[in-house]
């Protein structure tokens, strides 16, 4: 049966990943039908739910993986999956469980990970650092404390991206790194203005504004601009997800002897379990249904689960598989998640929403220098309050 | 019923203005009082969206924005279409070459337009790069990069785009003239430019309402380019109107905030619209 | 020769022309000045999309390709990747051509109907639906997308076609309906009446006497259509399904696809294939599209 | 004489604004009535409304007998020719010819028939595979007129058809007109500003102001017996000369440096007042000079003041006490500006106008 | 005559079409001719060559003496005045007088005074504040006339001034334009299809065809002794009857039908050759009919064939021999169609020209 899936999956590594999801389903009698659209979250989500919302849906698309498909579901529009978590035994070994969680409503399941992408990882270039005659730093502060060097030796010390979502993960990874779990937690899953407009948070705005000063330089959009000049050794350091790898990889350079990566900064060895899902629309042929689960259980199963994530650079959503063949960035990561040490990925615990309005916030205080760590904290506060 | 048949044909217009704009429009004004979000719902909430609105600072941003680019556009493209029209008009030769270069970019979409200008204006290879190369070293050519110059750097492909119909259509307006204005001139002994300014312009206005409709038009929709050029930034320094309510409907899924802005966007438009089309189509009976 | 010899003297024949006038460089510099703004982007779409990557790297971006390659061309129009179909914009050429010739001539018939009905044959309140045409010009499309998603839905007609048809059909109306109303005001209304009195009913006037004389604001209602149908990504992607994807979603797809490295040459190659079909259509009706513009659009 | 058309208390507004009010018109079988009007009096208002092609505000419209009030201007039996010909541009002399008979159904071979009658008769034979560009204006307006006579109606309506026309072309489509009148005896209602036209073309005048008729008679009476002020100034070139007066019940008249008997001037009866305020008119054509002047009953020495040679005969302003006289002479004439002259007329020519009524006494 | 303006082999060519070719003109100082010819003969061209709007191909003109060929249009003392009137649509009357002025930087007082001693000359000063849109086409031709005549200029160029008005407007204006000229006794060129105004404006008349003048002279001579047929039958209307016929040496002329002597005739000199091919022709007004016909010394019996009152006098269309014989008869007098007259003319007032050359004899 032909199933139509959207998603979009584009670049090179990703589109490779993905056709290690077509091929498997295709070896099974089905048919993937392929429908990548690049236009990011945003543009894809206002494609994506204009067909379902049309009554003519696709068999399966990415959405982002959260809170975006409640209401979908409470119309009644996506698959109940429930049926095949049970058979294939999801609960036991979808791992973190969390993962799960987000794809539950009322106690149904209604969408099957695929992977899992951590954002809160620093990247730093070795040959920047000995370009600069220091020493490669171990985490934040050391890296804050090496920038006055870097900028004298003509390097940019901290790569940013000008995009909104890059603004806001660096803001958000060093969240976690400057103030810790605790009110990391208060702040962004109860919504606690208080502590959003606290002590700590200033300190974390503080340490924003130092970050913003050692990156104003940059002049790029895309991410990966922006670790190209990591990888060139012309930036001294990036925060990004662990996607940011396959650059590296991509570029020939080897962990640990070009670059050096710091999950949670190299301050909490703490990782937010993001990822992406897919979601099955309901439609009304029965056997095309039928394809939807067959589609779903495969996802989860083993051999897709290497196939793809080894292609993809991230992580698989269950911890019984062995990636022998994952690097040493890789390995970190499966280390943290094996010790649980994980949190929820943002977009698990606000709403897209809270998050648009966040990053509004980020990419302004990050690109305008006039705007004061009070002010900038001051509007925090007033996102966090209006919270849901 | 001597006009049945063509009321008959007049259906899919009736249709068209009574149900889409009409009632698309009504549909978003209804829901910009409601907190829809992924999908349109009916819970009332007043004027909250409104508040939230005008108290974002990427709103006020996106406003000014549109109101520089606006201004801008207007100004210099009808400048621009007028000048390049004139030229053509002069009995010039290659007339159709030059005119077919003006129009070209018109065929290209904002997708490509930004695409392209977003290269020649990026410091690290084009414009800037080529003019230190040549020896002017200190220059800085970023506009696109400047949180206080980009909105004129979106405006430098926006013109490059736009201004090609504008010629054309102030060239069909010169076009238009009765020649024995212009040798009435030559009689008086009137310099060429004095007679356009004092005679040919004023004589052009339904030809300048018809560019400024064209321009105004494409103005309030101006989204794909600074999309294409900048998506916004630096910062939130290029954003326009459109890209809020796109970005708000669609990546924040927050409707009822898209609908608020977009009902803002409208009342603007009516602002300016509804007197010219109560002039228009009101005001005088027969024509 | 006369005897009035004093006035036989002094010029004679045309006024001498000298090639550089004042005026002559004012106007042509000007006219080149303008023209290597509208032009320079052009060449640098041309000269990049001609260029290897590293050429790109090291060179500026207006200097001509010092080895001219095609393999960008080649690429973008049948090897770029879009997820797992790596065929170019090949995939959706034939697409956007099903799109477009369709949707162009349903828009400028349903068009010329109402700028027809408008001008000849005006009734109580047709004016006032126009009024409200020409306003819908100014609605930004965005806020339409989910309304429409959903009476397209009602109507059976999402995901086909048609639908799309139907959509730039009425994204069309207003500028299209305001060209022909005004094209055809300008036709004398006593031609109209002699159809009537020859007995031609509306539809026998509009088919036999009003079509046959608007092709040139046919001219120029097709070029407004064909580049905003052709250039058309979000419709397209909206209103349709995969198969019937246009052209402008590959092209989206190369342009924005975050990968290693931007390939600009590939990009600029598939800009130009896309920008190729309107680009044509203008070259070709250059003259016709300021004669139809004088005819439909200035009459305000 | 049977009435081809009749039109009953016809009234036409455009919004508040009346532009024919309560008209009478009875037109008789193979009639030519000519329309006479200033722009604006509402002529080719009326000839909309009897084609059908404006929807009458009030009132019946009858053609041949029938009530047509309701009729499509195609079931109406009549043609029209429009100043503008309003040929089909992007057809040819024969389909412009075909068009209105292609639309009735007309079988093709009584067509091909017709067409060919009718090219004879207008001695377009030869143009008629040429496109309407290719023809100039008079050959244009001969096939907009062939394109009514193609479809063999009883009545011709006429607006303003020679009015695009040079000088000799329009004499000469004139002299067709009529001769194609005098060959169909069909009824003609035919427009124009063109007092030439007017006179020698029509059965009857009617002349239009406002909307209203003003008088409907043959030429020769409103030309010699206007109606009113109005008539007697619009028809006549150059004009009628006037001079305020009042007048006695002895018939005399007495105004500024002209007093006269009009004894024997045919009153209309019961229009005679006491020391009545009046207009009297008198056709330049009326005054006569040098020989003939003596022979007058009224006399008076005048000066030249503008000559003005037409050719054939010679116009002459001359002005006698600050009253201007115009008049014609023969174009042998030899007369220059600033000449004392004797001019002189008779009463029996005289028009005579109530001042305040502007009605024919 | 002391010459204004000389035009010397003018030569005029748009691409390969000669539009102008070689035509000599001298104008004298004061005079007032008008250009007459049928439309695309090259009037409008040679206006705008006179006024430097048109770059001339080859040739000289002078005004005043001074070469001017190569002048501005502004330098050369000349205004000009269009058919469409060419005003200036957003400024006010007053605005369109003094603009020429005030590019011509002349001082605010001379300008105030100039506009309005030009608007008392033509009777505009209460319309000075309007603009053209609110000024009906007389008075829209009348502030055209004040634009050139507030620039006092030496030359006025008129074309085709008076032909978008109606017949009544254009004769009133006509007349003021002539008691304009002798005011101001300007020069003037004026181009009409008119030829009541040709006739009654011009002090001389040149009649032109495809780009040469055919005749040149006062009115009553290009009436009177047309130079070749083209201008006789181009002048006069209705137009002069033609009769083919030879002409033998004892002046006999034999055509169909008609056969008289044409001795008297004021032959040109050393045109009479032996049984000459000649064309003869008969203005109608020097047709007789009637009791008059009786005196003339050509008389015979016709048919009236049409009959075209036009009020004041009557044209009548009559056939002897199947020869058309157009003649016009007092607006009195009654005939009708099919009525047998007799007809006839004085042989002092024929025109004859020769079949080849058709110059006159
Ligand atoms: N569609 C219309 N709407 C409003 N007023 C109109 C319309 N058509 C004509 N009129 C007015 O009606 C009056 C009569 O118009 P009509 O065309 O009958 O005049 P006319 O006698 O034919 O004049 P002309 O000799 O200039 O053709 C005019 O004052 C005109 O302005
Ligand atoms: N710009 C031009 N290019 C080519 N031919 C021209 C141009 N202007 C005029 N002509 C031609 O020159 C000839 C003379 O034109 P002109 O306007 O002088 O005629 P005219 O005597 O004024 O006619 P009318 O009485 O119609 O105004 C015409 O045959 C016309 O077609
Ligand atoms: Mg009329
Ligand atoms: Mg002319």
């Amino acid at each position: 049966t032909e199933l139509e899936v959207s998603h979009w999956w584009t670049s090179g590594g990703e589109a490779a990943a993905v056709t290690e999801l077509a091929k498997a389903f295709d070896a099974s009698g089905d048919k993937w039908k392929d429908s990548a659209i690049a236009a990011g979250g945003g543009g894809a989500a206002a494609i994506i739910i204009s067909r379902i919302l049309g009554g003519d849906p696709m068999g399966a698309t990415q959405l982002n993986h959260g809170r975006d498909a409640e209401e979908l579901i409470k119309a009644g529009l996506l698959q109940d999956l429930t049926d095949v978590a049970e058979k294939e035994n999801w609960r036991e070994i979808i791992r973190p469980s969390s993962l799960l969680d987000s794809c539950t409503f009322e106690g149904r399941i209604y969408c099957a990970p695929v992977n899992i992408h951590s954002p809160q990882w620093l990247w730093l270039s070795h040959k920047a650092f000995k370009d600069a005659g220091i020493p490669v730093p171990k985490n934040w502060s050391e890296f804050i404390a090496a920038a006055p060097a870097l900028d004298k030796a003509g390097k940019l010390p901290l790569a940013v991206g000008q995009q909104a979502w890059q603004s806001n993960l660096t803001f958000n990874a060093i969240t976690i790194a400057i103030s810790g779990l605790e009110p990391w937690k208060k702040v962004y899953v109860d919504k606690n203005a208080e502590v959003a407009g606290g002590e700590e948070f200033k300190k974390v705005f503080e340490a924003a504004d130092q970050a913003r000063k050692i990156s104003a330089k940059g002049k790029m959009q895309d991410w990966n601009a922006a670790t190209a000049m990591v990888i060139k050794g012309d930036a001294g350091g990036q925060i990004m997800g662990d996607w940011a790898q396959g650059e590296f990889q991509l570029a020939g350079q080897v962990a640990g002897e070009d670059y050096t990566c710091l999950p949670g900064l190299g301050v909490t060895e703490m990782i937010s379990t993001g990822g992406d899902a897919f979601y099955f629309p309901v439609l009304k042929d029965a056997e095309q249904t039928a394809a939807q689960k067959r589609l779903a259980a495969l996802i989860i199963q083993k051999d897709t689960q290497v196939a793809f994530n080894l292609k993809k650079g991230s992580l698989p959503i269950r911890g019984d598989v062995d990636l022998e063949t994952a690097n040493d960035c890789m390995k970190k990561g499966i280390k943290i998640l094996a010790g649980n040490n994980v949190l929820p990925d943002l977009s698990q615990v606000i709403s897209a929403d809270t998050m648009s309005d966040l990053e509004d916030l980020m990419v302004e205080f990050w690109n305008d220098p006039s705007m004061t760590t009070e002010e900038a904290q001051e509007r925090f506060v007033k996102v966090i309050a209006r919270a849901d | 019923m001597k006009n049945l048949n063509a009321k008959i044909a007049s259906i899919p217009m009736i249709f068209t203005a009574l149900v889409i704009f009409v009632g698309c429009t009504a549909w978003t004004i209804y829901h910009s009082f409601t907190n829809s979000r992924l999908l349109p719902n009916n819970n009332w909430v007043g004027f909250d969206q409104y508040e939230r609105l005008w108290d974002t600072k990427r709103w006020i941003v996106s406003v000014g924005n549109l109101a520089i680019y606006g201004v801008c556009s207007l100004v210099i493209s009808v400048i621009i279409g007028f000048v390049l029209a004139a030229l053509l008009d002069r009995k010039i030769r290659f007339e159709g070459v030059f005119r077919s270069i003006f129009l070209f970019p018109f065929a290209l979409s904002f997708i490509v337009t930004g695409l392209v200008w977003q290269w020649i204006l990026n410091p690290e290879f084009g414009v800037q790069k080529v003019l230190q190369s040549l020896g002017w070293e200190n220059v800085t050519f970023d506009p696109l990069y400047n949180p206080d110059l980009v909105i004129y750097g979106i405006l430098i492909a926006g013109i490059w785009q736009g201004s090609g119909l504008i010629m054309c259509v102030m060239l069909a307006g010169l076009r238009g003239i009765d020649g024995d204005i212009w040798k009435a001139t030559r009689v008086d002994g009137i310099k060429t430019w004095k007679t356009y300014i004092f005679v040919i312009i004023p004589m052009m206005k339904p030809v300048f309402v018809t560019a400024l409709v064209l321009i105004a038009s494409g103005i309030i929709k101006v989204y794909d380019l600074v999309l294409a050029q900048t998506s916004g930034g630096p910062g939130i320094a290029s954003e326009v109107p459109a890209k809020y309510v796109y970005d708000k409907m669609f990546n924040a899924q927050n409707l009822g905030q898209g609908f608020a802005a977009s009902t803002m966007m409208l009342v603007s438009v009516a602002i300016v619209l509804i007197p010219w089309a109560y002039l228009q189509f009101g005001g005088k009976k027969n024509d | 020769m006369t005897d009035e010899t004093n006035l036989v003297d002094g010029p004679r024949g045309p006024k001498p022309k000298r090639a550089f006038t004042r005026r002559n460089i004012f106007v042509y510099g000007t006219l080149l000045l303008f023209a290597v703004y509208y032009l320079l982007p052009l060449w640098v779409m041309v000269v990049t999309s001609l260029k290897g990557m590293p050429e790109i790297r090291m060179g500026n971006i207006f200097s001509p390709p010092v080895e001219v390659t095609f393999q960008p061309w080649v690429k973008a129009w049948s090897e770029a990747c879009t997820g797992i179909n790596c065929d170019g914009l090949s995939r959706g050429f034939w697409n956007s051509i099903k799109i477009l010739i369709p949707s162009t001539i349903v828009s400028i018939l349903i068009a010329s109907i109402n700028g027809y009905a408008l001008s000849k044959w005006r009734f109580k309140g047709s004016e006032t639906f126009f009024a409200i045409l020409v306003l819908g010009a100014f609605i930004p499309y965005q806020i339409m997308i989910y309304p429409i998603v959903i009476l397209l839905r009602e109507a059976g007609l999402y995901g086909s076609l048609w639908g799309l048809v139907l959509v730039h059909t009425i994204f069309g109306m207003p500028i299209m309906t305001l060209l022909f109303r005004n094209y055809f005001t300008g036709i004398p209304d006593e031609l109209f009446k002699a159809a009537r009195v020859d007995g031609a009913g509306f539809w026998g006037i509009f088919i036999k006497i009003m079509l046959p004389m608007s092709l040139p604001i046919i001219v120029v209602a097709m070029i407004l259509q064909i580049t905003g149908i052709w250039n058309d990504f979000l419709f397209g992607v909206i209103y349709t399904k995969p198969d019937l994807y246009p052209m402008t979603v590959q092209l989206n797809n190369i342009v924005n696809s975050v990968q290693g490295v931007k390939e600009y040459n590939v990009n600029m190659a598939a800009t130009l294939l896309t920008g190729l079909v309107p680009l044509v259509i203008y070259f070709i009706s250059g003259k016709l599209f300021v004669r139809g513009i004088a005819a439909g659009a200035v009459k305000g | 004489m049977q009435s081809s058309i009749s039109i009953r208390d016809l009234k036409l507004s455009f919004g508040s604004f009346d532009v024919l009010k309560n008209l009478n018109l009875e037109i008789g079988k193979g009639e030519f009535l000519v329309l006479l009007g200033s722009s604006g009096c509402g002529k080719s208002t009326l000839l909309n409304c009897i084609a059908g092609l404006l929807d009458v505000t009030d009132g019946q419209i009858f053609i041949n007998g029938k009530n047509v009030t309701w009729e499509e201007p195609s079931d109406r039996g009549i043609g029209m020719v429009f100043q503008s010909y309003a040929l089909y541009p992007q057809m040819t002399v024969k389909g412009n010819l075909a068009f209105g008979l292609k639309n009735a159904k007309v079988p093709k071979a009584e067509i091909e028939k017709r067409i060919a009658r009718t090219a004879e008769v207008l001695q377009i034979e030869s143009l008629l595979t040429r496109k309407p560009a290719a023809l100039s204006g008079g050959q244009r307006q001969r096939v907009a007129i062939g394109r009514a006579l193609v479809r063999h109606v009883d009545v011709f309506l006429f607006d303003e058809p020679l009015s695009n026309l040079d000088a000799k072309l329009r004499a000469d489509l004139r002299v067709e007109i009529k001769r194609l009148h005098h060959q169909l005896k069909n009824t003609m209602i035919y427009v124009t500003h063109d007092q030439v036209e007017a006179m020698t073309l029509a059965d009857r005048i009617a002349i239009m102001k406002g909307g209203v008729v003003m008088q409907l008679d043959s030429p020769s009476i409103i030309y010699n017996r206007p109606a009113n002020k109005y008539v007697a100034d619009f028809i006549g070139s150059p004009a009628m000369n006037f001079y305020q007066g009042t007048l006695d019940k002895d018939n005399n008249f007495r105004g500024d440096g002209l007093s006269l008997s009009v004894t024997g001037y045919p009153f209309e009866e019961g229009r005679v007042a006491q020391n009545q305020q009046v207009w009297l008119g008198i056709r330049p054509e009326h005054i006569r000079s040098a020989d003939a002047a003596q022979q007058c009953a009224v006399q008076m020495g005048a000066i030249v003041e503008l000559v003005e040679p037409m050719g054939s005969d010679t116009q002459i302003w001359s002005v006698v006490d600050k009253q201007n006289y115009r008049f014609r002479v023969d174009g042998q004439t030899e007369m220059t500006e600033g000449d004392s002259i004797r001019i002189g007329f008779d009463p029996e020519n005289l028009s005579l106008f109530d001042r305040d009524s502007e009605l024919r006494l």
